[in-house]
């Protein structure tokens, strides 16, 4: 029944949105206008005691007075006020929550009790909640934008087959951002704020079980349940379903102590280190280096071996890119003789050792790529090839 | 997310010294030289009868950190004469330096044992994640290079053997230029142990085997010093 | 007298184009061109027995017909014409010669030893001569475009203070294209080709006594003059400009062999990644990382020391830099307990140890950054201080 | 360009034995041990009586590569007898292996020198830049972890002590956990004249003094053993 309600959560079919405001600039108002143009499909009930209807829709004084089933309900509201309603919502028998709102426990210790209050309720009803302080969530496919993020206001999101997590709103925004600029999208966008209930343990979980979703990307801080985590890992590594992560914190400050002792060998980051490369983890460095490494996953078939030939316009990138692939432990196997021979038959003065140069004529000869592909990639003797074409000299 | 990893109020500990710590490897069969306290020439003398020669005395006092410095280490002592002998000359050590034998609980007898590398098997508890795998070679490759694998538990053998593997020191055990191969899965059966020891064992939050003794193909791997960190209950 | 002729070589007041063609496709109508349309203000002199006038120039039979002194002469000539021209560019006393023409060292004997006889003839004369089997270079600030590349051909280049020497055409022209796209442009651009005279050492001597030239780019393969090459790497130094280079061939096959004798330990590749150490060169591994190094050196003046400042607007990123700026072993010092102050007034919410966190409040407050940035700079702590903006949550 | 960073025709190169290579490295004042070639049990006394005891015996014969193996090197002879008995031993040793009398040339007699640190002092000229030098610790670092510095001649002292900071094998010449600190003034001056001498000497190809050995502050670095490779004129 959990996960159902992670379903719930993540694929509702009904959405309330508690604090709903016909101003698109505020924070309640931006998810009803996000679902409302760009279409979707589920019964979308806004919820504020100030008007009867925003934007053509009923808008009821509170959930309780609300029509029907209600698979999520967004929070809205100032802190003081989201407890009572969440509630509310429990009373109303609302399946998953998520809270924007700010002012738990990142704030102050008032606000981690009403947080761990919230935890203690949705364990006990078994309704799943995202946040609070989150910027919340969205599912292209289903038209689902259950965020006030300002990232997708100007366009839509491209939908693909990456599902993406991230523990920080702000990291999401500016990876989602930088995708986008790319072309790049994603099946799922979740930012899961100080997670009192779903994690991003829950996240990859529910990400490596959707049909949707090939290739997941994640954002991570922290943990408090190292066991899940984990769990999780493996779960979308049986499910061949590529995790790339992005972990903040390398510099360990334990690391500087002395290491006349084990616990002085093993810091927190360390740790995570291991779990990723136990599990499978393709752990990025950089910005960069995450979405690129993602892309990849998300579009390309894993090849079956080490066995690389390269195709370029350049004899200097070839070895540039022969440098890189042996540096990241492939191989480059030399071309078989046969081979080299149909390449000189074809273009005398190209570079049939692989990484094989096919020199500028392949401006003029049309077919010159695809007659060279086609001689070395038959011979059966590589695994994948790389082509690099570059701008025009 | 709130960041919250590290636990901030730690749990009192409770350090297990040599002869207890040696109690726990024994009760999971994780291989040890033989070795007994003693708190008298006498009782050294019965504990040394009772092992295999040659073997090693070693002080015991809370006041001597440093024993090989201090002369307070005494090896290949090969009959109970020379065990006899290195009684007395640890004593004489520590009084030239101002212990008298009230400071000195005793010693260990140990057998000694050799090998051709020393290797470092730790476990640390993670507070999120539990009980972690360290292994590497003893000596320079650890401290200076920090050239460890880690792995978090469980581990199957296959999982132990790569971490092994993965260490920059790694040909050394294995034929390194033509020299005789280590009894490297005896070091991994060792491992497996301590790994499942710590699993069942939770309230070990850090252990030290430094070092592990490896010899040769087929002859064994031989933890000859252990400490284990408890969590108070 | 020699580095004269370098300077009517990259800087001429007037240039003949041997092979000159109306065509703006051929290799002879492209520089020729460019010049024109970019506003080349010395003079142009096209050579070609099958014109009397191109593009309203006055065209010459031969270049010893061509009126007045010759700075440059470009060679766009078939291979089999090169020599006998270019010994009539000696008897025309041109200054200097850049031959495009393949055919010569790159393709076989016959051509090495019309090559090796330009060599001669080049030091005998006096006169420099870049090339054969070049795509030439550009000198942006004056308009001269002795190239046909067609990188040029759609946008007149950039101007920077950069200066880009390229042992391969090829790789040349992706990397100004590349930089094009990042609004990144150069000063000169030259690509050497095979090297018979001026070579990639002269090029960055050149450069490092040019003074619209702050940064130094270099592609390199390989050299014949290793001492040449150390001594303009130590002139560029001296006189403050960073040279930031993208050596291929780190893959030395030699080192695979046994390591027994000093010999086995020392490979082409490790000499020359020495030489880049010894001499304060920033060696590149891949494109990207090329023109980033560069770009950044040619804005922005060398840090005093090692303490940086980051701001940004999100504490995951925050770690994230810290992480990889302590990985490059630059410090991010504590924030002063009193600017700690001055940051908490401003900000309660703020995160304000370094790396310092703005929060998303950024967007509301229009001069939050400046007040953070002048309460941490003005300590006199830090030598450098990075923003990370982000794209808006 | 073509890259034409490597000749095609190797010169002919010539391989300079230890006696010659220590020729070379007395010239330029390169702190080497005292050893010297002797045909004869009479010779070996002779040149034994000239040095400082301990010396080392180390049998020449091109039939034989791998010396220790052999039990062609004795070392730590304290006396004229000890020098006998060692050079009778090595000729029984080789007889013992197939080898006799007139395979053998005779053996190089050293002082015996002892240090703490085995460093590796290479020159290798590259046909481009000329002489590269290359530093690093002996055993493992080198050969297993390519744990080597190189520098393009001509070198200053500090930029060669730079160069020795670079090697992640360093903190041991450098007062490693308590320990002393090693000569390693000692070994950038050594270094320097290397150098010098490889910039003086361009018929030098290749140049391995390995070990040199290091000592403690103040008393010097030793080559102890010498291989320097010509190229024919
Ligand atoms: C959640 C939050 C945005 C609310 O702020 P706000 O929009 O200024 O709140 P308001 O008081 O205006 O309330 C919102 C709307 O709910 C309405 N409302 C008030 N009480 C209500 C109730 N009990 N039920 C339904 N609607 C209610 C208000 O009338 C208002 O409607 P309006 O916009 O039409 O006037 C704010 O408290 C917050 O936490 N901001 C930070 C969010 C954040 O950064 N999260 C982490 C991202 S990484
Ligand atoms: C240099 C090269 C481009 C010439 O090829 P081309 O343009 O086909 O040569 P052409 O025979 O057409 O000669 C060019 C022009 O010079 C003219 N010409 C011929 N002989 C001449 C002479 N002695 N003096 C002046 N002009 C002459 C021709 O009439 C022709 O003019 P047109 O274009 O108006 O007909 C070609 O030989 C070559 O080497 N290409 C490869 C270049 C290369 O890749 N370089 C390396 C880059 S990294
Ligand atoms: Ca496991
Ligand atoms: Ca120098």
């Amino acid at each position: 029944m959990k996960n159902d309600n992670l379903q719930k959560l993540f694929n509702p079919e009904s959405i309330a949105i508690i604090g709903a405001s016909p101003d698109k600039k505020k924070i309640g108002g931006r998810p009803l206008d996000y679902l409302q143009k760009y279409g979707y499909e589920g019964r979308i009930l806004p919820i504020n005691p100030k008007y009867d209807d925003i934007n053509n829709l009923t808008c009821y004084p509170d959930i309780l007075s609300a029509e029907g089933e209600v698979d999520l309900a967004i929070i809205a509201l100032p802190s003081q006020a989201v407890v009572e309603t969440f509630k509310k919502c429990i009373e109303k028998n609302v399946r998953s929550v998520i809270i924007f709102s700010a002012g738990f426990g990142e704030l102050d210790e008032q606000g981690a009790k009403e947080q761990e209050e919230i935890t203690a309720l949705a364990e006990k009803h078994g309704i799943r909640v995202l946040g609070p302080n989150c910027l919340g969530m969205f599912n292209v496919k289903k038209g689902v934008y259950s965020t006030f993020s300002t990232i997708i206001e100007e366009e839509q999101p491209i939908e693909s087959n990456i599902g993406f997590v991230s523990q920080s709103g702000a990291f999401g925004s500016h990876v989602f951002t930088l995708a986008r600029q790319n072309k790049i999208g994603f099946s799922y966008f979740i930012a899961t704020g100080n997670e009192c209930d779903v994690d991003v343990a829950d996240c990859i979980k529910f990400l490596a079980e959707d049909p949707g979703t090939d290739v997941i990307a994640c954002y991570i801080e922290g943990t408090k349940d190292g066991a899940k985590l984990i769990e999780a890992l493996q779960l979308a590594h049986e499910n061949n379903k590529p995790v790339i992560a992005i972990k903040v914190g390398k510099t360990d400050v334990g690391m500087k102590a002395a290491l006349s002792h084990t616990g002085s060998l093993v810091g927190a980051d360390t740790v995570f280190d291991t779990i990723f490369k136990q599990n499978g983890v393709y752990r990025a460095n950089t910005i960069e280096e995450f979405l690129d490494v993602t892309y990849a996953a998300s579009k390309l078939p894993f090849p079956k071996g080490r066995n690389v030939a390269v195709f370029t316009v350049s004899g200097g990138v070839g070895i540039l890119l022969a440098d890189q692939l042996t540096e990241n432990g492939l191989l480059l196997p030399e071309t078989p003789e046969s081979v080299k021979e149909k390449l000189r038959d074809i273009l005398p003065i190209a570079g049939v050792q692989n990484p094989i140069d096919t020199t500028a004529q392949i401006s003029y000869m049309p077919t010159l790529l695809e007659d060279f592909m086609e001689s070395v990639l038959s011979s059966g003797k590589y695994d994948s090839a790389i082509v690099f074409l570059g701008f025009a000299g | 997310m709130t960041m919250n990893t590290v636990p901030v109020n730690h749990p009192p500990i409770h350090v297990l010294n040599e002869v207890e710590s040696r109690k726990i490897l024994k009760e999971y069969a994780v291989p040890h030289n033989k070795s007994a306290f003693a708190k008298t020439k006498e009782e050294t003398i019965q504990e040394a009868d009772k092992m295999e020669f040659p073997v090693v005395l070693k002080v015991v006092s809370p006041l001597i950190v440093h024993k090989s410095d201090f002369g307070g280490v005494q090896i290949n002592l090969q009959n109970i004469q020379e065990v006899e002998e290195a009684f007395d000359l640890i004593y004489e050590n520590a009084k030239k330096r101002g212990v008298v034998s009230n400071g000195i609980e005793g010693v260990i007898v140990q057998e000694m044992i050799e090998g051709k590398e020393e290797i470092l098997v730790g476990i640390k508890r993670d507070p999120i994640f539990g009980p972690v795998l360290v292994v590497g070679l003893g000596g320079v490759f650890v401290e200076l290079l920090k050239d460890v694998s880690l792995g978090i538990a469980p581990l199957e053998e296959n999982e132990i053997l790569n971490m092994l593997k993965k260490l920059k020191a790694y040909p050394l055990l294995n034929g390194y230029r033509g020299k005789e191969k280590l009894d490297i899965d005896a070091l991994v059966q060792l491992c497996k142990k301590v790994v499942d020891m710590a699993i069942r064992e939770d309230g070990i939050l850090e252990m030290d085997l430094n070092p592990v003794i490896l010899r040769e193909e087929g002859k064994g791997a031989i933890a000859v010093d252990a400490r284990i960190v408890l969590q108070e209950k």
